[in-house]
């Protein structure tokens, strides 16, 4: 654990905002089971600190490109969780008016560029939104999510090089949780250091305990600070553990019960609880759960009661008549 | 298995069966892709093929599909049989530039020194609420490429038929599996029938009209025969089964038995293979026709995960059987 | 300058120069690709422009498609107003991922919360013996996407003045420009006109045929509009200009003046533009037709070096004559 | 100069191969010139060294894959001359037939797979023959060679991994001339020390003086051994230059005549008979350039005298009907 002070108010920020993701995962899980959310389903389960750590570090005005992994993302950075459900139920009140799903979260307001179902598909993307930043002279930090098989994948390669040799203000977030779908880091990558990919590049990197929410936080904030102040990209790997399998389609043939249950005892929700004992009493914890509990009960009354939008607005914003936002 | 030596068979065991078949019959045939080995393919197809081959000969790639597919033409070179296995047909837009720039155009750019014995199997098309990134059918798009051989099985028969002819062929050869046929059971022959991927196939006989369609859009378009032959409507319907050589003669000799068609494609209207067939009636059957050729195909949206959305934006029966209808009665269509 | 305000303007200057203005005007405007900075550009279109403008804004990158077309849709969403060189049209098979997966499909699968003013220059076409990577023709296959704007420029005043409206679009808008036409020189206004890119041209009144083309094709086609009128033929020649989406209306038009049509397009016959444009006549104008409507496209074939057999590859003014002359004459044209 | 001892027939050996290519280019310019070759034409002018170098380290049934820039690959490689002038003519005597030109050069015969004009289109098909060398149990080679521009596209990244995760006998031959088209090395790459790029995917790296014949031979057969050995791929940087422009379309404007001149001082062939004077007597040197302008006077007069291939050719082999070779 971390040694930096933290105030009671945020380590209680911390925990809430772990435990939202953590339960809305829990919960989609049993909708997709019961068919109120179909398509690809990807949990965050297990990664929750990750996102939660990471969005402490970034202002307002900063941008997040993501992946099909990104519900722990849009709930973090304060996308309302009511929106995010009716989107996973395909409801008109979705963020994305349903047309997305799970895998394509957007968000303007927050700057939240989706949600990307193309492995590796949004570091290009961010390096140019990190570019429009840097040519019109504004102090942002573009942060990019991605996991560690999109390492393996020619965007990767072209988007860092692409990001430091013109010194983006990009924070590259590797969530490494060892696996890409049922295959294993060492199976895929000759060199599975992944800092050692960012040395290719000449971009700072270095590895981050993702499972220790405060550790995310404080290398998160160094991180971000450099690219905000104009050092150019940083690279986090950040050590993970899927707990559930890679989609709902997933019977996760490929992994050792024993590796599992190594990584679910460091599971980073009750690993920050136990690291904070003062701070987590029973009741904090309760009323963290129930004030959770009844956000989901809210969001998944708000998706049922959505609207479908309708089949003759198919055809709108394939082409858009004006620029937005 | 049944009596005549039949036995019911799912698409997705077809296609199994076929590439472990060929696989025993040919030590230089091999399995390359994506999650294909430990994981037992994302549609799992290729489940139990690791325990059998191992891992040198269902081979796990890293998510390099440029690379990998690109190694394929290469062990295709070098005296292999590769099946490259793209796990969905929008990630081939990341393998394009090898497959156009390279597979299509060594042979003839070489001046025939070089053939590249090269199988490429991409499961495609939408109809699962997969939204926009993971819901493309592109195999009519693929279909332009000189160079290219393209297979689109739509009966279980031809999913386990086609691949052994396609790995016998000199030439990169990519078979388009739809997503929504994995799941389809058909009675077929105990032992594979040998199938050619030279013709199209008629899979319903009529005089009234004929409906043109290929891969995923056959159950749909056999769906709409059966509702006009309730009105008494006979319709002969064509499956494509290869949409690069087309087989135009089928085409053409079907026109000339019923005057009327409709094409069903789920390819985006505009520039998908329906286009083609209805240039080459155009040209060659011109004075055959009835009454002009119509389209059924996809709308031309990024394809949403909205089911009502994703819905109206592919082909459904319903349409094909409007759309024939009119044609027979005579009706206008336009406006 | 000659006299009535107009003056001689080469093509890959109207282009230079419509870049140039366009950047006086709106610092957001950038231009970005492979060597467009210190080497001048690999067609000399943005010589000179280094020099005025600077390396931030006349941006050199490394030879990564992928990642700075990708970039190019980011710095659009960042705000910035990108115009994306890719070097030749061969390599954005490197970039269609992005352009496919990204580009296309954001506005729509975002609900509308964002718009995508991207602009990306593609130089396209063969007929100068670069063989079989290098001289491809994929704007009519580019024009199947939803979500793209596909211009293909094929007059200088074009070339100047399409690029202002592409910019000002908020949809990705693919810009193809001819190889062969760069050095062509025409008459222009001194001030670039404002054009529009939405409409097709008529470049040639006529009333015997229509002689449907685009891009680098249109002076073959006006070679044979003048090979036929010498005949007495008054045909008709449409430029589509823009190729997504197409200006049904305008073509549609034409063969209610014409009743016969001829399609020059220089994309591999099978699949290409003119196959969608039989379609809509077809579906659309069937009984406006005294004769089937042709094509003549590039052989299915990669194009090869030897310049006999890349000239044999490409459509001709004498067959779009020959072809053209048959419909007027009503001979036969099938075998 | 490398101390490795060579013997006199050797040494005239290099220093003719190196002669043959420098000529050959030469003519070619020449020829463009004189309207004889069209298309696009890049010379090797400058780089001479290391073709001839490696190409000492390769077996018979070695293969090679190389790009736009292969004169001297095909060349060294033991490719006729009058059947590769043939090609630059567009003639049917031609390697291809005259179908590819000078960027599309193709011999089955000696394993020679192009000849490809997309930059870094080769290492994926080197990384496949590696494989299927790999797979059926041949201790063969191949060898991949591109410049350095190629190093910043995702084929580089992902083929360099591919090789390296799956153990494939590819030797990576990075010819690092300081420029694409344009665009010099430390403008498009963050970190210009290539070997630290291979060092991303753990492969044996290291750089060589590409100027030095004698270096390139010994460098490329202690890592051609290492391959076949079966140690999987290795990456070499060979540093040179190119001496004249980036194609016969470029006005060379973006370097410095003093750069250019540093390098001229280093030209491979002087540089070459300089270090062995006790065998490039005047004598012998007048030999070697005798022996080369006959056999470019054959080449031309091969091409001139070849035949085109039939218009009603076009569509042969646009399909194969059978597996060759
Ligand atoms: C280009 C591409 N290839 C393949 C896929 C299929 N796919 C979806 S997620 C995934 C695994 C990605 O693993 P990783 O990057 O580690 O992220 P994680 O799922 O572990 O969070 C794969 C192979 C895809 N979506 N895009
Ligand atoms: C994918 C791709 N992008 C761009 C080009 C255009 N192009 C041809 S050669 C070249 C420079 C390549 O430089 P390098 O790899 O260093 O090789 P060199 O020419 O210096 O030998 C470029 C940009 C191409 N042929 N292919
Ligand atoms: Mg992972
Ligand atoms: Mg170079």
């Amino acid at each position: 654990m971390s040694a930096a002070p933290v105030d009671r108010e945020h380590a209680v920020h911390l925990l809430r905002e772990m435990t939202r993701i953590r339960r809305f995962e829990e919960k989609c899980a049993e909708l997709y089971s019961a068919g109120k959310i179909r398509g690809f389903l990807h949990l965050y389960v297990g990664e929750e600190a990750i996102a939660t750590g990471v969005m402490q570090a970034l202002d307002a005005d900063d941008a997040i490109v993501a992946t099909y992994r990104e519900h722990g993302h849009a709930l973090a950075r304060g996308i309302a969780m009511d929106a995010l459900m009716a989107e996973m139920y395909g409801r008109l009140e979705g963020v994305s008016r349903g047309r997305g799903g799970s895998m394509h979260v957007f968000d303007a307001a927050t700057r939240f560029y989706g949600g990307n179902a193309i492995v590796g598909g949004g570091l290009p993307l961010a390096v140019g939104l990190a570019l429009a930043d840097r040519m019109q002279g504004r102090r942002r930090v573009t942060a990019c999510f991605f996991g560690e098989g999109a390492v393996a994948e020619g965007a990767f390669h072209e988007s860092m090089n692409l990001a430091a040799v013109w010194n983006l203000p990009v924070l590259f977030c590797c969530e490494n949780n060892l696996y890409a779908m049922g295959t294993a880091l060492a199976r895929s990558e000759s060199e599975t250091d992944l800092v050692l990919k960012a040395a290719a590049f000449d971009i700072a990197a270095w590895p981050v305990d993702g499972m220790d929410v405060l550790a995310v936080e404080e290398h998160a904030r160094r991180a971000a600070a450099m690219v905000r102040a104009g050092a150019g990209p940083v690279f986090l790997e950040l050590r993970t553990y899927r707990f559930r399998a890679h989609s709902m389609y997933d019977p996760d043939r490929y992994r050792e019960r024993e590796e599992i249950e190594h990584w679910r005892e460091r599971d980073p929700l009750p690993a920050f609880m136990a690291s904070m004992p003062e701070v987590f009493d029973e009741a904090t914890v309760a009323g963290i759960e129930q004030e959770v509990a009844a956000e989901i009960a809210r969001a998944i009354a708000f998706a049922e009661a959505g609207s479908l939008e309708a089949v003759d607005d198919l055809d709108r914003f394939v082409t858009m008549d004006e620029v937005v936002p | 298995m049944s009596a005549a030596g039949m036995r019911q068979l799912q698409y997705r065991l077809a296609v199994r069966e076929a590439i472990r078949d060929a696989m025993r019959a040919d030590e230089r045939v091999f399995l390359m892709g994506e999650d294909v080995g430990a994981y037992g393919g994302c549609f799992a197809v290729s489940l139990g093929l690791f325990e059998e081959f191992g891992p040198e000969r269902i081979r796990d790639t890293p998510l390099s599909e440029l690379a990998f597919v690109g190694a394929g033409i290469g062990a295709a070179l070098g005296g292999m049989r590769p099946i490259v296995e793209i796990m969905t047909v929008n990630f081939s837009l990341l393998a394009l530039d090898q497959i156009v720039n390279n597979a299509a155009t060594l042979s003839h750019m070489s001046g025939g020194q070089f053939a590249i014995p090269l199988v490429i199997r991409i499961p495609t098309g939408g109809g699962r609420q997969l939204a926009a990134q993971h819901s493309h059918s592109l195999e009519g798009w693929f279909a332009h490429i000189p160079g290219l051989k393209v297979l689109a099985p739509a009966t279980v028969e031809d999913a386990r038929g086609m691949l052994a002819p396609a790995l016998a062929d000199p030439n990169p050869v990519l078979i388009f599996e739809h997503v929504l046929l994995y799941n389809v059971e058909e009675q077929v022959t105990a032992e594979p029938a040998a199938v050619d991927i030279t013709s199209a196939a008629i899979r319903r006989a009529g005089r009234d009209v004929s409906l043109i369609s290929y891969g995923g859009s056959l159950p749909i378009t056999l769906e709409a025969a059966e509702a006009l032959a309730a009105d008494g409507i006979e319709a002969e319907v064509i499956d494509l089964r290869v949409l690069r050589p087309l087989d135009e003669r089928a085409i053409l000799e079907s026109v000339a038995r019923t005057h009327r068609v409709v094409i069903v494609d789920e390819g985006w209207r505009s520039g998908s293979l329906s286009a083609e067939i209805s240039a080459r009636i155009m040209e060659h059957a011109f004075f055959d026709l009835d009454a002009p050729v119509q389209r059924v195909c996809s709308a031309e949206v990024p394809v949403p995960y909205a089911q009502q959305l994703e819905q109206a934006a592919r082909p459904r029966a319903a349409e094909v059987e409007r759309v024939a209808r009119a044609l027979v009665e005579g009706r206008p269509l336009d406006g």
